[in-house]
């Protein structure tokens, strides 16, 4: 199995505090891969560290390669890295169409066939503004997808889904990664879509990796317990 | 066809302007052309703060460079080709300068850095009477052949500027100004060079705004610090938001207004100012979601973003 | 957003139709026999002392120029009407507009002018007519502008070097500290003719100070000034910049050196600009040297028109408020010389042959032939005028006439406050 | 010299700091650039010499009407006009700016724009010290300066209402979580910050001309202020007034009394350009 | 009846609900806890019942009076308090005023007797009182900011996660205070992950997950129950 993303040692610290501390991670090609952890413990720092929003103060972050820490955003974008957030991000104001046009490059996939992939044809002509919850969050990751990325990052994608959503949600990711291919790092607080979906996690606690391993292995993993239950 | 209509509609916003230029008395062909000059220099302005949706102050200061550097090129007996370059140089420099001073800084500092630079220029203007004169003013030569010639031609500028704005609007640079107004970090996250539209949107409002200040230069025959200060740059700004920031007839509506209606009226400066004031807060706390948040069905109207 | 775009260019279109209408609704002014004389003047703004008092005396001569039946020119008789716009100080741009709608809209035959004659040097080449200008003094000469500027007034050569002379040879003081106005042309003339006039009456000006435009705490030019240890202070510039320096002198505890200024200020400006309890004792060591006062005049005409003006607006009349008072008698001189009211180029070639008018009261001093303008300035005998504390005004203490740097006709008064 | 240049910039920056200070207090709790204060300033100036003047009240109880005017006034921009775009932070230069106009404008119309002046009793008053002869009007303004920052100072560490506005200045959400009202320290922080520009009028007044574009620049003086002390910090924009007074004072003398200002603002330039932001966003608000 | 009763609350952020119809109660010197993993919406609701976000629906009670609406400060004069998660503190003000802002709805000689008490009881913070509190390590910081929120001597003390970021040594100290606290007869609603420290503090709780009252019952039992480890990890179906 190739590895597309390689993550060494990589730390980023704010203020007195070390958000991201020391971390290695190595993302297969094709695959979904989980970052679970309790509130605080440096999940959205270290995909911001990934999707260039941040700059990490030590280590190296590799794409098929090539490094990309310390690239600025858009050019994180062009290197292959797309991602999502945790509140909606998108062009509000505009239709669905026009927020796939603004992410659009030479070599981006229809939007057409986006919008199938995210079950979104028929909204094409809306605007953002005016969809659902569920819908402005699946928009979020056709945009993402709408700028070719290799690698694909969704910070908690089911953020107020009702159950039968996350559960369409959790078929959409699954295509994404069979049908294009494209591997899937994602942080998600429903534990349930977590550990039907993917197929690694990898547990953080206070910036540093806990455990790693099977969505079996990290559920009765004894240190994954009891960083979330308490001591 | 249908991209064409609206190129249609400034040549003939433009050709009545001209109708109306040459057929009114002086005094009505003063105020008139006082507002297409501004139009010119506003829709400049356009660009960076109406599409980019960057609260930029200093677009006076760009006026005012453009009409000095353009005026001293005369007087040192360069023709006006020469002079008119050079105005749209230096105050795209300026604008450079700028750009690459305030990259980094967003909003509510980015308003306040270039109010800043602005006040730097006016006080350069008035305190370097070497070059300037100080607050005396310089007296422009005048480089056209005869004053007909300013009849057509500042029409012909701001219908230009205008057409200018309407083809940016549609082209990449203007869609990505577009995604920096609408949110500069998901703009970053889908792959716009943030930083580098940023400069190029600043560096084209300095230079079509140093263009304006070389056509008041001539318009006027005369130029003085105090056309220039950092009261015209907010007050453009504000010309820019009463028309509609980011829409290509803005700074036409928004110049009538702010500049027409005080000079018809026959205003004191003083109340003028008074006048503007009033409007421009009431405006920015009417009308919803406000001027510099943007209004989301500006954007909607945007070229390429309709519903 | 699209019916609020409609109704803007609607609106705009309303604009556009609305000035048209107007336009058309002007009546044509030739139809009443009305002679429009233009005027702009600093109503407001950093000159705002020096542009009312000269409206209000324009409008008195042309008050009674009208309440005398008006005057005749080419067999037509006409009545005269006075046009002020203001030009708030900033010629540049108020100023230009002013211009505009005098001179191509309103069509007056001659244009009275203040301030910042240069600005309108270019529009004076695309739309020349005679100018007269009653205030402006500066070096160089505005004459030099364009041949279509009148001075009607002495030039600061003309009472400058007068002051000086008073400081050498009255006060016996040897060492001037120069206080001005970095960028005011009037104060840059006056600087230029202390200079030269110290030189050839044997004093030194030891400093040499100018404030940057928009000053107001004048400390740190009072400390370079004094570091230079002056025995008379001579200040720069107009009225709004002169008193505001002359308190902050006092203010910083130099009250025994005498201070000189061009600035005809009168009692009234500088109760109001330094305040109440303060002026009587700041303007006490000052002294302004100027063109006579009408209130010193021996010629009756004068005297009558210092006491109506006095009457009328209850405020000291200047030298600046007879020229300008002459101003319209002028005007209608030049007219009915050249046979037209509305041939601007042969007003303008009587007005630089016409002589003295009659009813003038400035006491002018003709040159050959009688003529009014010496080539294109006009000119009057100089007067140097000192505060009196007791009575809280000016009077007289030096009147004379320059021939160059040469003082000639002078005539001290010793006693002027105690008379 | 040098020594006058020294009284002179402790003079000037005793104004710079009495203005900074109450810019700092109200962006400190509302994240408004105030430039309408210069316009608070003027108009409290008019009214001080109306009352004076022309209504013949006495001093003191003219500046004591002026100062409590310009409170009013600046309470009246945070009711009629800031309180909308609170929300809104991109809005607040704009209407601030707006606002300026509006003020200048209407003392321009309601007084006019020749100078005028306000003159206390001790208007002629020489003060000794140290050898050196210093305007009582500028012992004045620099006593003023020192009285009314000492009773901020007392006000913001010492009382509920100080505690209080400092608390949202600090944490806004956490303080409102307390039961802190955040409308009614919005109101105050106004109210003190148009009090201490009313003193900035009476003390500024009495040496300069009273005209309705004359705190305009001495404004922009004063953000230079907030910016070098840290927005939001009382005593920063204190030591920052006197510190950046010494250097335009200075630079009055020794290199050029034309650029006087605009080395003012070179500083400030530095400022945003080596903390971009950082000097607004990223140091904790504090006010005193 | 209950001193809280809350039923049937729903709040919405935009169009992303984040409480569904939530239905709780504590009674009179009674601690309960909320158990719940991130984002299950305990936060949202604590700020809901303190008055700091809308509630779309429902009915809030204290007393048997309606508070639904009614804002913070009129909470504060009726006996609810909020530690806020994360502490909130404010780090350019000693411990002393800190405190004192507790106290801001109380007469300032009401708030000093208030502070004399809380000092008795807590001597530490008499100690530190003139130091910043932003000098303070997170332990230390929860322990100013429970101590401001008694100073407003509430009936109810609501408590946001007072463990969150805390090492072992410092929960045990804050459990520690919380005990004293639980003494004095204070109701606690107590919002935490940590659900060792909850079965420790509280007899009573309920499981919120994804904004909705999964299980409630004795929070011994709730520890070991089904629909917790369903919230925390998953579940197994």
């Amino acid at each position: 199995m190739t590895v597309l993303l390689r993550v060494e040692g990589v730390s980023k610290v704010f203020g007195g505090l070390r958000a991201v501390d020391e971390m290695d991670l190595s993302v297969p090609a094709g695959t979904v891969f989980g970052v679970i952890g309790p509130n605080g413990s440096g999940k959205t720092t270290f995909l911001g560290l990934l999707s260039g929003t941040h700059k990490a103060d030590g280590g190296r972050i590799t794409l098929e390669g090539q490094r990309i820490d310390g690239l600025a955003a858009h050019l994180t974008v062009r290197a292959g890295i797309a991602r999502t957030f945790q509140t909606t991000r998108l062009f509000a104001g505009w239709t669905l169409g026009a927020n796939l046009a603004a992410a659009a490059r030479p070599g981006s996939p229809p939007p057409d066939d986006v919008l199938a992939l995210t079950g979104l044809t028929a909204r094409t002509g809306q605007v953002c503004a005016s969809l659902s919850n569920a819908e402005q969050r699946l928009a979020m990751i056709a945009v993402a997808l709408a700028t070719r990325p290799k690698l694909l990052l969704l910070d908690e994608p089911a953020v107020g889904m009702s159950p039968p959503e996350a559960a369409s949600l959790s078929r959409t990711i699954a295509r994404i990664r069979d049908e294009l291919g494209l591997s899937v790092l994602i942080v998600e607080h429903n534990m349930h879509l977590m550990m039907n979906l993917a197929d690694r996690i990898v547990a953080m606690n206070a910036g540093r990796k806990l455990a790693e391993g099977t969505p079996g292995e990290i559920r009765s993993n004894p240190d994954v317990i009891a960083s979330y239950l308490g001591t | 066809m249908k991209g064409a209509w609206p190129y249609v509609g400034i040549a003939v916003v433009t050709l009545a302007m001209w109708a109306l230029l040459v057929s009114v008395n002086a005094f009505y062909a003063g105020v008139l052309a006082s507002i297409l000059i501004w139009t010119v220099a506003t829709s400049g302005l356009n660009v960076i703060a109406g599409l980019g949706g960057y609260p930029s102050l200093v677009q006076g200061a760009f006026y005012g460079i453009g009409a000095y550097a353009s005026a001293l090129a005369l007087i040192h007996g360069q023709n006006l080709w020469v002079a008119t370059l050079l105005a749209v140089v230096s105050a795209g420099l300026a604008g450079l300068l700028i750009g690459l001073v305030f990259a980094r800084t967003r909003g509510q500092y980015f308003g306040m850095g270039t109010l800043f630079f602005g006040v730097v220029v006016a006080l350069v203007l008035t305190n370097w009477t070497g070059l300037t004169q100080g607050p005396l003013g310089l007296m422009v030569p005048f480089g056209f052949a005869t004053n007909d010639q300013l009849d057509w031609i500042v029409p012909l500028s701001a219908g230009a500027s205008l057409a200018l704005v309407q083809a940016l609007g549609t082209s990449r640079l203007g869609l990505r100004l577009v995604t920096v107004r609408a949110d500069e970090d998901l703009a970053e996250h889908i792959g716009v060079p943030t930083a580098r539209t940023k400069l190029a949107g600043l560096v084209i409002s300095a230079m079509i705004g140093g263009f304006a200040g070389m056509l008041i230069a001539q318009y006027n025959g005369t130029i003085s610090p105090d056309l220039f200060d950092q009261t015209v740059g907010f007050v453009m700004f504000v010309a820019v938001a009463v028309g509609g920031a980011g829409r290509v007839l803005g700074p036409l509506v928004g110049s009538a207004f702010i500049v027409g209606v005080p000079d018809v009226l026959n205003l004191p400066s003083g109340i003028g100012l008074l006048v503007v004031g009033v409007i421009f807060v009431v405006i920015v706390i009417v009308v919803p979601d406000g001027l510099m948040g943007g209004v989301d069905a500006i954007r909607r109207r945007l070229p390429g973003f309709r519903a | 957003m699209q019916a609020r775009t409609a109704a803007k260019t609607i609106a705009g279109a309303a604009l556009g139709v609305a000035m048209a209408t107007l336009l058309a609704a002007r009546p044509a002014a030739a139809q009443d026999k009305t002679v429009t004389m233009g005027a702009i003047l600093p109503l407001s703004g950093l000159f705002s002392t020096l542009g009312p008092p000269e409206r209000d005396a324009m409008q008195m001569a042309v008050t009674k120029i009208n309440g005398g039946g008006g005057f005749e020119v080419g067999g037509q008789k006409y009545k005269l009407a006075l046009k002020v716009l203001d030009d708030e100080s900033t010629a540049a741009t108020v100023g230009i507009a002013a211009f505009r709608q005098l001179v191509q809209v309103d069509n007056v035959p001659v244009l009275v002018l203040a301030d910042n004659t240069r600005n309108y040097a270019s529009l004076l080449q695309r739309f020349p007519l005679p100018l007269l200008n009653i205030l402006d003094s500066t070096y160089p000469s505005i004459l030099d502008v364009d041949k279509h500027v009148f001075l009607l007034r002495s030039d600061t050569p003309a009472y400058v070097p007068g002051a000086v002379w008073y400081l050498a040879n009255v006060l016996h003081k040897k060492r001037i500290a120069w206080i001005g106005s970095a960028a005011d042309p009037y104060s840059t003339g006056i600087e230029t003719w202390v200079k030269k006039a110290a030189a050839e009456y044997g004093v030194e000006v030891v400093a040499d100070v100018n404030y940057p435009p928009g000053t107001t705490n004048f400390s740190p030019f009072i400390q370079t000034a004094m570091a230079a240890k002056p025995d008379a202070i001579y200040l720069g510039g107009v009225t709004q910049e002169v008193l505001p320096v002359a308190k902050q002198l006092f203010q910083a505890g130099i009250r025994d050196l005498p201070v000189f200024h061009n600035s005809g200020a009168t009692p009234t400006q500088a109760k109001q600009i330094i305040g109440d309890d303060l002026y009587n004792d700041v303007m006490a060591t000052n002294y302004d040297f100027a063109g006579t006062l009408p209130e010193t005049s021996d010629n009756p005409a004068t005297k009558t028109f210092y006491k109506d003006f006095l009457a009328q607006y209850k405020e000291y009349p200047d030298d600046l408020t007879m020229w300008a008072y002459d101003a319209p008698y002028v005007l209608i001189g030049a007219m009915q010389k050249a046979g037209s009211v509305t041939d601007r180029e042969k007003i303008y070639q009587a007005m630089l042959t016409q002589t003295v008018p009659a009813e003038t009261i400035s006491g002018w001093m003709p040159a050959e032939g009688g003529k009014l303008f010496h080539g294109r300035d006009a000119q009057t005998l100089s007067e140097g005028v000192r505060w009196c504390t007791a009575t809280k005004t000016i009077a007289p203490a030096f009147l004379y006439f320059m021939d160059g740097l040469k003082v000639t006709d002078q005539k001290l008064i010793a006693n002027g406050c105690g008379g | 010299m040098l020594q006058q240049a020294l009284v002179n910039g402790v003079v000037l920056g005793a104004l710079f700091a009495l203005l900074g200070v109450g810019l700092t207090l109200v962006y400190g709790v509302m994240e408004v650039p105030n430039f309408a204060q210069a316009g608070v300033v003027t108009i409290g100036a008019y009214i001080m010499v109306t009352l004076h003047q022309s209504a013949r009240w006495p001093f003191y109880l003219a500046v004591a009407g002026g100062v409590l005017a310009a409170g009013a006034i600046s309470v009246a921009t945070e009711r009629f006009a800031y309180r909308y775009v609170r929300t809104r932070p991109l809005a607040a230069p704009a209407v601030a700016l707006g606002l300026l106009l509006i003020l200048d404008n209407s003392a321009l119309e309601l007084w006019g724009g020749d100078h005028v002046s306000l003159t206390p009793p001790y208007g002629a008053g020489l003060v000794q010290l140290g050898g050196m002869t210093i305007p009582a009007v500028g012992v004045a303004l620099v006593l003023t300066a020192a009285v009314s920052m000492l009773l901020l100072w007392l006000l913001l560490t010492r009382t509920g209402i100080g505690r209080a506005i400092r608390a949202v200045s600090q944490n806004a959400e956490a303080a409102a979580t307390l039961g802190i009202e955040l409308e009614r320290q919005y109101v105050t922080a106004f109210f003190i910050s148009g009090v201490l520009a009313g003193l900035a009028a009476f003390a500024y007044a009495p040496t300069y001309a009273v005209f309705p574009y004359m705190a305009d620049g001495v404004i922009f003086n004063g953000f230079v202020v907030v910016i070098l002390g840290g927005l939001g910090n009382v005593w920063g924009a204190a030591v920052g007034g006197i510190l950046l007074g010494l250097v335009e004072s200075l630079s009055a003398v020794y290199v050029s009394a034309a650029y006087q200002t605009v080395i003012g603002f070179v500083v400030l330039l530095a400022v945003i350009v080596l903390r971009p932001a950082g000097l607004f966003a990223g140091t904790a608000r504090r006010v005193a | 009846m209950a001193l809280l009763d809350i039923a049937g609350v729903s709040v919405r952020f935009g169009n992303v609900p984040a409480l569904r119809g939530v239905s709780l109660s504590v009674d009179a010197g009674e601690a309960v806890a909320v158990l719940g993993a991130n984002g299950a919406g305990k936060t949202t609701l604590l700020r809901a019942i303190m008055g700091r976000v809308p509630i779309d629906t429902g009915t809030l009670t204290l007393d048997g009076a309606a508070i639904g609406g009614m804002r913070t400060s009129g909470l504060v004069d009726r006996g609810l308090s909020l530690c806020p998660e994360g502490r909130q503190l404010f780090p350019a003000m000693s411990v002393e005023d800190n405190l004192l802002l507790g106290a801001n709805r109380a007469a300032i000689r009401v708030a000093r007797a208030r502070l004399a008490t809380i000092y008795e009881r807590f001597p530490w913070l008499r100690e530190r009182r003139r130091v910043l509190a932003g000098a303070f390590s997170g332990g230390e910081q929860q322990i100013v900011a429970i101590g401001r929120a008694l100073m407003a001597a509430p009936r109810l003390l609501l408590l946001d996660e007072p463990s969150s970021g805390l090492s072992p040594v410092a929960i045990g100290r804050v459990r520690e205070l919380l005990g004293q606290v639980r003494e004095t007869g204070t109701a606690i609603l107590l919002v935490e992950q940590n659900v060792q420290l909850a079965a420790v503090m509280t007899g009573r709780g309920y499981v919120l997950n994804r904004g909705t009252i999964a299980a409630s019952g004795e929070t011994a039992a709730l520890v070991d129950s089904e629909a917790l480890a369903d919230a925390y990890l998953g579940g197994t179906a």
